[in-house]
């Protein structure tokens, strides 16, 4: 069946436009196009938010605010550097120009990279449907989703503090892959190594991107070491259910994730034996 | 560029060529990369309807009712094909010789063998309309158990899931296919060695970035022109004029520019649908897989299971091996019975053993039909012959590269299926890649020709 | 714990051709009046390179330059049969075919030549390059231009030719398994360098080294194009792909190339191989088949390399990451006192 | 829902076209432009065979409504050779032998010329990133990232063929 395409130049005739399923939000189209090519979604009408004025990239107060259509490419810049990880591990390049940030919070696990990388970053969104704009933290979207109509106009985080940073995917290839597991996490430490904040979100292990509580009660006031890091992802692997699918297996996902815990709050690289 | 060993063979190899040998540039790559060359769907149709299947949700159950009025009500449907419209409804490839017995059917009748099992066929005006018209064809089914797994399949008791009342291909009279020469067990109880291990693959799918598809056009006179990525142009026009009832010179098949085969084109799966479409609209009728359907229910390489025995002796000779194989078919045989005589075939492996068994089953199972994929019927089991050599070589202590000389296979020597081998090359190919690592090979075996046994 | 690298070993032998229900393909030349070659054929070029090939041996064979050669394939309203491509049966069916055919149209060739050039045909040979010249007569030529437009204006001949290959079908023993299956064997030995990281089971593949011997090189690079395609697709089926990744269960199977795992360009090797050449008695020039070949012995090299690397010995393909790792946690907990 | 037109510039020729709704710039290009060279893999994002340059872009054409691109520079394969004269990477493709079955070859050079338009001297690991959203099964890849490297090594003895490419 065709279907219309509207290319609304305004948030406000973006929703004007939306019409439950019947009428849809299109982002970069990596999903929904391919949803619609694939025989699963018949919408009517899809609401392009290309011309929305919803991209691009500010910064006030020391955060960062991402228009929900700004695609994945446009992210690689000095100012968001310590995203160039998540950027890489992320699809190949013609799926980056075309996939969008607020567009990869929709994607189902065990992809949506960018929805753990922002879970870490403890990132809230910009609402707006027909009653209004609201902001929600990244962590309640997960829970609740969007009412009717609704759409994410932007993301806002601050970034953070040099050397923080921890991103690590792993994958069954070493590229254009999902995710086996995927650690995105903020981690500082005092002068004594003693880690006086953290966050921790994880891919691979739910329905959708999560923070992992135990994994960062267990770490809080712990020295960053080995064990410490080991223990963390030990804990998480008791606590999330994680699943089976295509790449692995639930089984997999929990034996491994200690290991990854480790190698990204670490970074340390293995040593090759002859 | 892979350099010839000239010293190898060289009396045999002799000879003075001008075009032979010669790394002439591909002629069709200037094409390729201005994007000149052109496939089957590079043939653009007006007026053209696009073919997609409502297929089976369920690994086996009887149908009850398919109601199609909601796929008719969409926008742009033209024809719904079901199993009435097929003339000859059965997909039976091998027929012209001989091979049988009729057990597919082209579009399901009253039950359903695998998830993913054809059985109505939209066409419409839109790729679109027909993906959503294929959606909304509503199937009542009664489910049925399913097997799915090979071992389950053989087992006395196990429900058949084949008419014929068994789950394996029958060989004249027999439930499998089987070669044997010497005397195994008396071998087995000469050894100074056992080795019995299993080994197993899972389904692989040819990949092909494009996918299977054809596109029927009426023409004058009543005849139909097939443009398809076929790798079998005849295969193609015999068994889709077998299944429409059509005289042989009604159609035409052109083809020969296909991006990618690996043996997944050589069924003829989508040729009968998209002509039978041609003949009931007048309209060109094209239907490929989707690529979802290429790796689901075009018929992937088949699994096998196989269990290698090996009675060896001291001295690293293996004087006895005992094959069982069992190829899953999945639910319809295509290609899978000659795989499996392929399969066997095969066995010992490139290896002169005197005394071999080899059992081979074509099983059936509720998945989708297997066939031929790139070295079916060798590829796994090589995989299982040389992890089985790879053990021997441990066990005994022995350079792995040395027990495979020893046992090579050479001219003269008789195979399992009792043709003498001439052309050996094993012994070489050893020695060179040895060679090429800086592997150290003994005396002896630097010394072994595949040209005689020393 | 630790990336631990390995070597294995495997050697395999493929047969060439199918020969359970008869086994034949044909091929039409003729040339046009200007002395250019048209070889008509029902054959499917998959991408393995058949016109490139075919090419090759029509030249060959009638002592022409490559380019007066063109391959009109796949239509049946014009071509003869053709049993298919598969069964690494094409360049030795179709070749012998096209030698026979090749044949018969030099042998037209050479009588017009002769006439024109009032010599007998046994005493003219073909230069390669599009002239007849008369052995050990410098200077006494005639262009195969000139002698085609000679036999379609003045002599009145076709130069032309019909070429079958057959290979009789093989009804096997049902009692002993006795059968004829195929035409020749081609052989390979392929070594794999892996690395195994014990903690997740990862492997990757460093090098593959082959030796493959293949009757006749007909076109070298071709070959290494199938060698290089091949091992790597023997990488991807040993380590990655499935459709039924929990097989036998049929959930979770991939429906796209993102799901259906392949190495990509970031997972390859590197590649080394040598060719040997042992002349088959019945293909063309002594060529056996390599189309399928060549994805075979990586399989159970790196298997075996595997073994060798971290004592995991995995008996189930695909070699995943899980199984690697399930092997490794078996052996320690073996290994406790 | 009623057609519309859609206007776009395809290899430097101006075009306008009548788009049934939400038709996908792959189908408007193969079938309403006659520019075939640019392959139908999967529908899906996931093989690269659709690969075509809008306004400077690589993008998926399988997964573009046609009417986004309304106004757009779109390049495909076809526009990639120049006054008859092949692109550096297509001589590179075949001197290096990276073709067989020809399927990705046009998806293939449309992603390294995104990446050689942007970076003409790239490292091994660049091109291999640059080409990794592109599914070839034939060729193992070797000789495509071989061909891609060649064709920059050219470019870098050839400064005006850069700017020109």
């Amino acid at each position: 069946m065709a279907f219309a395409v509207h290319r609304p130049e305004s948030m406000e005739a973006v929703i004007a436009a939306l019409d439950g399923t019947a009428s849809v939000a299109v982002s970069g189209g990596t999903l929904a196009i391919r949803a619609i090519n694939e025989g699963k979604s018949f919408p009517l009408a899809i609401v392009s938010l290309r011309r929305a004025g919803l991209a691009g990239i500010a910064q006030d107060d020391g955060m960062i605010e991402i228009g929900a259509a700004t695609p994945i490419a446009e992210l690689v810049r000095p100012d968001l550097a310590f995203l160039d990880g998540v950027i890489a591990s992320f699809g190949a390049p013609a799926v980056r120009n075309m996939a969008t940030l607020g567009g990869n919070l929709f994607a189902p696990q065990p992809y949506g990279d960018f929805g753990v990388a922002l879970l870490a970053l403890d990132a809230s969104l910009a609402i707006a449907g027909p009653s209004g704009k609201r902001r929600l933290p990244l962590s309640k979207f997960y829970e609740t989703g969007l009412a009717s109509n609704e759409i994410v106009t932007g993301i806002r985080f601050a970034p953070p503090a040099p050397g923080t940073w921890r991103w690590l995917k792993a994958t069954r290839r070493a590229l254009n892959s999902a995710a086996v597991i995927a650690v995105a996490a903020i981690i500082e430490t005092d002068r004594s190594g003693t880690i006086s904040a953290v966050r921790i979100a994880l891919g691979g292990v739910d329905s959708h991107p999560v923070r992992s509580p135990v994994a960062e009660a267990g770490l809080l006031g712990q020295v960053l070491d080995s064990a410490s890091a080991t223990k963390a992802g030990e804990a998480a692997a008791t606590f999330h259910p994680c699943f089976t699918d295509t790449y692995a297996s639930a089984w997999y996902r929990r034996r491994v994730l200690p290991v990854f815990m480790r190698r990204a709050l670490l970074g340390t690289p293995l040593e090759t034996m002859p | 560029m892979a350099r010839i060993l000239e010293d190898v063979f060289t009396a045999e190899r002799a000879g003075s060529f001008q075009a032979i040998g010669r790394a002439l540039p591909r002629i069709d790559a200037h094409s390729h990369v201005t994007g000149a060359t052109r496939y089957y769907a590079d043939r653009i149709f007006p007026n053209l309807l696009h073919a997609v299947m409502a297929r089976s949700e369920h690994h086996h159950a009887l149908i009850r009712h398919v109601d199609l009025s909601a796929a008719q009500a969409v926008k742009g449907v033209a024809r719904i094909l079901t199993h009435k419209d097929v003339p000859n409804n059965w997909y039976t490839i091998l027929k012209l010789i001989g091979l049988g017995p009729d057990e597919e059917p082209v579009l399901a009748e009253d039950r359903v063998l695998y998830r993913g099992e054809p059985i109505v066929a939209i066409l419409a005006d839109t790729e679109a309309a027909a993906r959503e018209a294929a959606a909304k064809v509503k199937v009542e089914y009664e489910e049925l158990p399913a097997v799915l797994d090979v071992e389950t399949a053989i087992l006395p008791g196990t429900p058949a899931i084949k008419p014929h009342g068994s789950n394996v291909f029958v060989y004249e009279g027999r439930d499998h296919f089987h070669v044997h020469c010497g005397d195994t067990e008396a071998a087995f109880r000469e050894a100074d060695h056992i080795f019995e291990h299993s080994y197993q693959s899972s389904p692989i799918e040819h990949a092909p970035v494009e996918t299977t598809g054809a596109i029927a056009v009426p023409e004058p006179g009543g005849r139909y022109t097939l443009h398809s990525n076929t790798q079998a142009a005849f295969f193609t026009l015999d068994n889709a004029a077998l299944i429409l009832g059509l005289p042989f010179r009604q159609l035409r098949v052109v083809g020969g520019t296909v991006g990618g085969g690996f043996g997944g084109k050589v069924d003829v799966i989508v040729e009968p649908i998209a002509v039978l479409g041609a003949m009931l609209t007048g309209r060109p009728v094209k239907y490929s897989f989707s690529r979802g359907e290429e790796m689901q229910v075009s018929s992937p390489r088949a699994a096998e299971r196989i269990r290698i025995k090996d009675g060896v002796a001291a001295d690293g000779r293996i004087i006895a091996r005992d094959v069982r194989i069992l190829v899953d078919a999945g639910a319809y045989s295509r290609h899978s019975p000659y795989g499996t005589i392929k399969a066997a075939a095969h066995m010992p492996g490139p290896y002169t053993v005197p005394n071999v068994t080899i059992n081979a089953w074509c099983v059936y199972t509720n998945r989708t039909p297997s066939s031929a994929m790139r070295g079916f019927g060798v590829t796994i089991g090589d995989f299982a012959l040389e992890v089985q050599m790879d053990r021997i070589a441990r066990e005994l202590g022995r350079d792995p590269f040395e027990l495979r000389l020893q046992n090579a296979y050479r001219d003269g020597d008789l195979k399992a299926h009792r043709k003498t081998v001439e052309g050996a090359a094993l012994v070489e190919v050893i020695q060179a890649a040895a060679e090429r690592i800086g592997h150290p090979l003994s005396p002896e075996c630097r010394a072994m020709s595949s040209c005689q046994r020393t | 714990m630790a990336k631990l690298r390995g070597r294995g070993i495997a050697a395999v032998n493929y047969p060439t051709g199918m020969n359970l229900g008869g086994d034949p393909s044909q091929a039409l030349i003729h040339a046009t009046t200007t002395g250019n070659f048209v070889v008509t054929l029902s054959s499917v070029d998959l991408g393995q390179g058949l016109r490139t090939i075919m090419t090759q041996i029509t030249a060959e064979v009638l002592g022409i330059a490559p380019e007066a050669v063109m391959i009109d394939t796949a239509d049946t309203d014009t071509g003869p049969h053709c049993m298919g491509t598969f069964a690494s049966r094409t360049t030795h069916r179709v070749g012998n075919a096209i030698i026979m055919a090749a044949t018969e149209a030099r042998k037209v060739l050479l009588d017009v030549a002769g006439e024109e050039l009032e010599v007998a045909p046994e005493d003219l040979e073909t230069d390669g390059t599009g002239r007849i010249v008369v052995k050990g007569v410098p200077g006494k030529s005639i262009s195969v231009q000139d002698a085609a437009l000679a036999a379609h204006f003045k002599h009145g001949r076709t130069i032309s030719g019909r070429g079958i290959y057959l290979k009789p079908r093989s009804y096997p023993d049902f009692e002993t398994g006795a059968m004829d299956p195929d035409s020749c064997q081609a052989h390979a030995c392929t070594i794999a360098e892996v690395e195994v990281d014990t903690e997740t089971g990862d492997v990757r593949v460093l090098k593959l080294i082959s030796a493959y011997e293949i009757g006749r090189a007909i076109n070298p690079m071709m070959v290494e194009q199938q060698i290089v395609g091949g091992s790597w697709m023997g990488m991807s089926h040993a380590l990655y792909e499935t459709t039924e990744p929990y097989y036998p269960n049929r959930a979770h199977g991939p429906v796209d190339f993102l799901g259906y795992l392949m190495p990509g360009p970031a997972d390859i090797p590197e590649y080394d191989a040598v060719i040997l050449e042992r002349p088959s008695t019945n293909g063309p020039f002594g060529a056996k088949g390599i189309g399928e070949m060549t994805a075979n012995s990586p399989i159970p090299a790196i298997a075996n390399a595997i073994f060798d690397a971290c004592g995991a010995r995995i008996d189930d393909l695909p070699i995943t990451p899980e199984k690697v790792l399930r092997a490794l946690d078996a052996a320690a907990l073996a290994a406790q006192p | 829902m009623k057609s519309s037109y859609v206007s776009f510039t395809l290899n430097g020729e101006e075009k306008e076209l009548l788009i049934e709704p939400g038709r996908r710039l792959v189908d408007v290009l193969r079938e309403q432009c006659g520019a075939t060279g640019t392959k139908n893999g999967c529908g899906q994002g996931s093989c690269g065979a659709c690969t075509v340059h809008i306004d400077g872009v690589a993008m998926l054409s399988c997964l573009l409504p046609a009417e986004l691109v309304d106004g757009s520079e779109i390049v495909t394969i076809e526009g990639v050779v120049r006054n008859r004269v092949l692109h550096v990477l297509q001589e590179a493709f075949l001197a290096q032998a990276a073709t067989q079955c020809g399927f990705c070859t046009a998806g293939m050079i449309m992603a390294a010329k995104a990446l050689l338009d942007c970076d003409p001297s790239p490292s091994r690991q660049a091109v291999i990133e640059a080409l990794s959203g592109n599914v070839c099964r034939c060729t193992g890849y070797e000789p495509i990232i071989a061909a891609v490297l060649a064709a920059a090594a050219t470019l870098a003895k050839r400064p005006a063929a850069a700017a020109a490419a």
